[in-house]
């Protein structure tokens, strides 16, 4: 287990703030945040690259605060590989075992295993430079494992990467993450990334956490409209939230009254996610408590979906498959109603 | 952009001045003396042993620099600390100084009664007139080279290269030799060479410390004065032989020396 | 990275020998002369005359090299071609040179006989003991300071935003004086504070060329060597001290200088 | 109009190798390709940035091949905006007219017009480092209008850009493309972009153009694998083509066949866009000449929609909406039927 108590450190113009966190043992963790908001200094000091302004830093309950990072067996990856130009992928890889003075022929087996377990077997003798992105960061993965660290810490370590070959690096995280018994901690700015592979989120803005929760708690009930804005809630609007019927709360927002099943009183903001908006031509009876009628504003084509802006008095956005898109035979002005359940209106 | 405008010429044109203002009296030098002449300076004692002095003690002083201004450089490559600049700007700084005021300062300080020539003089280390005196006119006017362009060498490593070594249960002095300084050698290379260089051209700081044992660059002036250009001009044409043929060789070996691309 | 490991300690305690080195001569010498002999030495005619001669004819020298020395940088950095790497050598060339070999192939070529002296001449224009004579001759061992400053500056500029002024309507010197130049003003007068400290600071190719008019630098030789130390020291210090207050004063100001940050 | 023929260039590592193409009046036109494919240098071709090595380029019917681009009339912005760093934004802006020596009021008057336009008056004083992202492009695209150029190139102007300002700068391309009746040829690596903005869409690899089409074909027919991987079409399979009934191709893929409206023989690729297969619980009759029964292999939570591997012999992907998964109660090794039309099954 990771524990971060208080943890200070402000250099040059980067900052983190009084952070306290507990991360658990094999847990799948990341940190999510825009450029300038201190992640990757958040990274590097758990992982002993810098020492903290205050606060402590402890690994499985011993303090490691002042610990220099070769004593701390973390595996650290980063955005742009960093892998050692002058060696060869086999020596790059093998780099943390020859320090440890093991014999030739060991690390040869050792190496050649996490070779073949990234398929990178036939790349040993090249150098870095000749090397597509994906397999260096399929390198630096196990030179970063080799050692067997106990924690994995990844920064930004897909964003160099091209779609094709991100989602296969995504596989592999998952892969590691099971076989390796490992804590993984990654920092990105993607929330899709962290979406796929997190088990808990940590939301940073400018070196403090704005929320820590799983990923459905962050997606679906975002804390503040920083949250809101980073994770893509689209529909964010502004009322005044009064107690309505059956324990529900009416928020008024000045053209539409919404029900929501979160209590809350005064002046609130609330999100609905796109997708969780049900689209319909004629007025049919659910057991959404909010309908409303309204008309088709905007259509974008995303590709694989469409997106739709709709006037209901307030514009909402929701999104739907180019298949029903084109089932519900929908253009630019016309007469739809729109559904949603009272669950689905998060208040903060 | 268009191949051939007007600016672009006029550029080349002017540019080109300069380049033959440079050009031309090095070629004219070489090709001024007879093989004959230059063939008996070859074989005379004193031509040797001048030529001798000056690549024998510049080679020391460019050691001297590697051994101090390779860890200063790391320092300043890769911390921030009060009075960096200061020490930036003093190892630039005998750049500025002209040649004889610096032959006037190390002198003072150098001198058997010297702040430093004292104590070792003492040790029977003595600069006036003398080897040492030469070479540390060469260290002053010449370790910026290794110094900055080690520090060059140094900044174009990332430091997150080393960072990663450290994680990889690398200490700090063996992610030093492991990782930056193979990765800064050509650097230093070049920067010893362009010291040595610089350290065999002195002759202003030199020629105040040591008159002798006679520099070759004080040879070429004792002869120009006592027996004038003609005589002056084939120690010259191998002076500058010599340093063309290091230049050129550094050129083309740094040209080949295989170089990682950045990740 | 621990603030105190042992690796940067030693790295420190070496890198500080070699800034004691350099700091130790200069300060030992502006402290070693009394007031009154720099006062003397201040009203001395020789010795002003002499100060007067170094600054004007490099201050005549950094001209030259900028008039032809920024075009030549605006090409290196904006063109590939063939023998680049060549022209660059050329420009390179002089800091390893000798520089009493230097004075010997400059002389060669300048002297009312040689290939561009003798056409000079006719014009009136004598080099040997000659204001002429120092500034070609500071030319020479300075004019790289302004190129090679000039083109990082150059190439520190994105050359799409030179294409952006283009496609607005700006042709190539248009181009060239509202956008690249502006934005390498900094680098240029970098290189061109270098270049004079470097040309005032000669001494070698000057005392050949021409040994007078007397550059303050021969003064001091010629005191030191008629006189002895103690008489040229005070002159030492009045030089040095006017190098160290160009050279504090451009640094003041280089930090001020407002720059703009990379888009 | 923009008529490039047979244009060749080779410089360094990039290459453009023997383009023709056809541009019209007013279309929004965009080259799509991956980094490396030659796609800013055809741009600086066009602006006559570069001198071609062979070929021509014609702007309305005048070869302007060797015309030097402050001749040309087009207007430029790059991706990291290229601002005059020692300029304001007002002198950013104002910089075409000043070479064309108008008057000083004329040029306020200009300047001001358009940083109403782009809403960027207050910044008139202020220096480009000073400048968000979003506002350093406003400026840059406002300099570049200012000249009322006949043609508009853009060279990836989005990707430096965060995802909220990307899309509020999508809105100005489309409103900028309307008003200022404007050609405007875009390169992006970003095939979403293209989708919202192009009115025609060509593909480049390594130099050369793979396809040109309307986003719709290129979205749903694919020329090759390369356009395939591309536009990110992910149910590409391999099989043999043979005539079957009703004028219909059936491609055996060696565990299933598939039928498909397209008309082919012999060794083929196929691919079916996600969006266009259908799920559901049970086997129901529908007009969708291609039925599978499978079962569920994998699921991706991708935050608005979720992404399903179904395995019914061959492995496909499919995608629904968050609400349409839990309404129909899906999870992994779950029994389930796939629906897709002859006509959605493309073949090259």
């Amino acid at each position: 287990m990771i524990k971060i108590e208080n943890l200070s450190k402000d250099w040059k113009k980067f900052k983190i703030d009084n952070i306290s966190l507990e991360i658990n043992d094999n847990e799948y963790f990341v940190f999510l945040g825009p450029s300038g908001s201190g992640k990757t200094m958040l990274l590097e000091l758990i992982a002993g690259m810098w020492s903290p302004d205050s606060g402590k830093v402890y690994m499985n309950n011993t303090n490691v605060t002042y610990l220099p990072p070769e004593k701390r067996g973390v595996g650290f990856v980063y955005q742009n590989y960093m892998l050692f130009p002058h060696k060869t992928v086999f020596e790059n890889i093998a780099f943390g075992l020859t320090l440890r003075k093991k014999e030739k022929q060991q690390i040869k087996i050792e190496v050649e295993e996490l070779m073949n377990l990234f398929g990178i077997s036939e790349l040993s003798d090249r150098l870095p430079r000749t090397l597509s992105g994906g397999e260096q960061q399929r390198t630096a993965l196990a030179r970063a494992l080799i050692i067997h660290p106990k924690v994995l810490l990844m920064d930004e370590p897909l964003s160099a990467l091209d779609r094709k070959t991100r989602e296969e690096l995504i596989q592999e995280f998952r892969r590691i993450h099971k076989k390796f018994d490992i804590t993984i901690i990654q920092v990105t700015h993607n929330f899709d990334e962290a979406l796929q592979l997190a088990d808990r989120i940590a939301i940073l803005k400018k070196g403090k956490i704005s929320q820590v929760g799983t990923t459905d708690e962050i997606f679906r009930h975002p804390k503040d409209k920083f949250v809101a804005d980073f994770v893509g809630s689209e529909n964010i609007i502004n009322g005044i939230a009064k107690e309505g019927i059956d324990g529900l709360t009416i928020v008024d927002t000045g053209n539409i009254k919404i029900e929501s099943s979160q209590k809350k009183i005064g002046d609130v903001h609330l999100t609905i996610r796109p997708e969780d908006i049900t689209l319909s031509n004629e007025n049919i009876v659910t057991s959404a408590r909010n309908v409303f009628k309204g008309y088709i504003k905007e259509i974008y084509d995303l590709g694989t979906i469409i997106k739709l802006t709709v006037d209901v008095g307030e514009q909402l956005i929701l999104v739907l498959t180019r298949k029903s898109f084109s089932d519900l035979e929908l253009n630019i002005g016309k007469e739809i109603y729109i559904y949603f359940k009272a669950t689905a209106v998060n208040l903060f | 952009m268009r191949k051939l405008d007007y600016t672009t010429i006029f550029f080349a044109i002017m540019g080109s001045f300069l380049v033959l203002f440079i050009f031309i009296p090095i070629i004219n030098l070489i090709t001024s003396s007879d093989a004959g002449s230059i063939i008996s300076n070859l074989q005379d004692s004193q031509v040797i042993s001048s030529i001798f002095v000056s690549v024998y003690s510049a080679l020391f002083a460019t050691v001297i620099a590697l051994l101090f201004g390779v860890p200063l450089a790391y320092i300043l490559a890769r911390h921030d600390f009060k009075g960096k600049g200061f020490i930036e700007s003093i190892i630039d700084v005998p750049i500025v100084i002209p040649h004889t005021v610096v032959g006037i300062a190390l002198l003072l300080v150098f001198t058997s009664n010297g702040i430093i020539g004292a104590p070792l003089s003492k040790l029977g280390l003595t600069f006036t007139d003398a080897i040492p005196g030469i070479v540390i006119a060469m260290l002053f006017v010449s370790s910026s080279f290794v110094v900055n362009s080690s520090r060059e060498g140094f900044e174009s490593i990332d430091p997150r290269m080393e960072k990663v070594a450290r994680t990889l249960g690398a200490g700090t002095l063996r992610t030093f030799y492991s990782i930056s300084l193979p990765l800064a050698l050509r650097s230093i290379v070049v920067g010893s060479v362009m010291c040595w260089a610089r350290s065999v051209s002195e002759f202003g700081a030199v020629i105040i410390l040591a008159y002798y044992p006679l520099v070759a660059p004080t040879l070429i002036y004792q002869k120009f004065v006592n027996y004038g250009l003609d005589n002056a001009t084939p120690v010259a044409v191998i002076l500058i032989s010599i340093c063309l043929a290091i230049f050129i060789l550094v050129r083309v070996l740094m040209r080949g020396w295989r170089t990682y691309d950045k990740n």
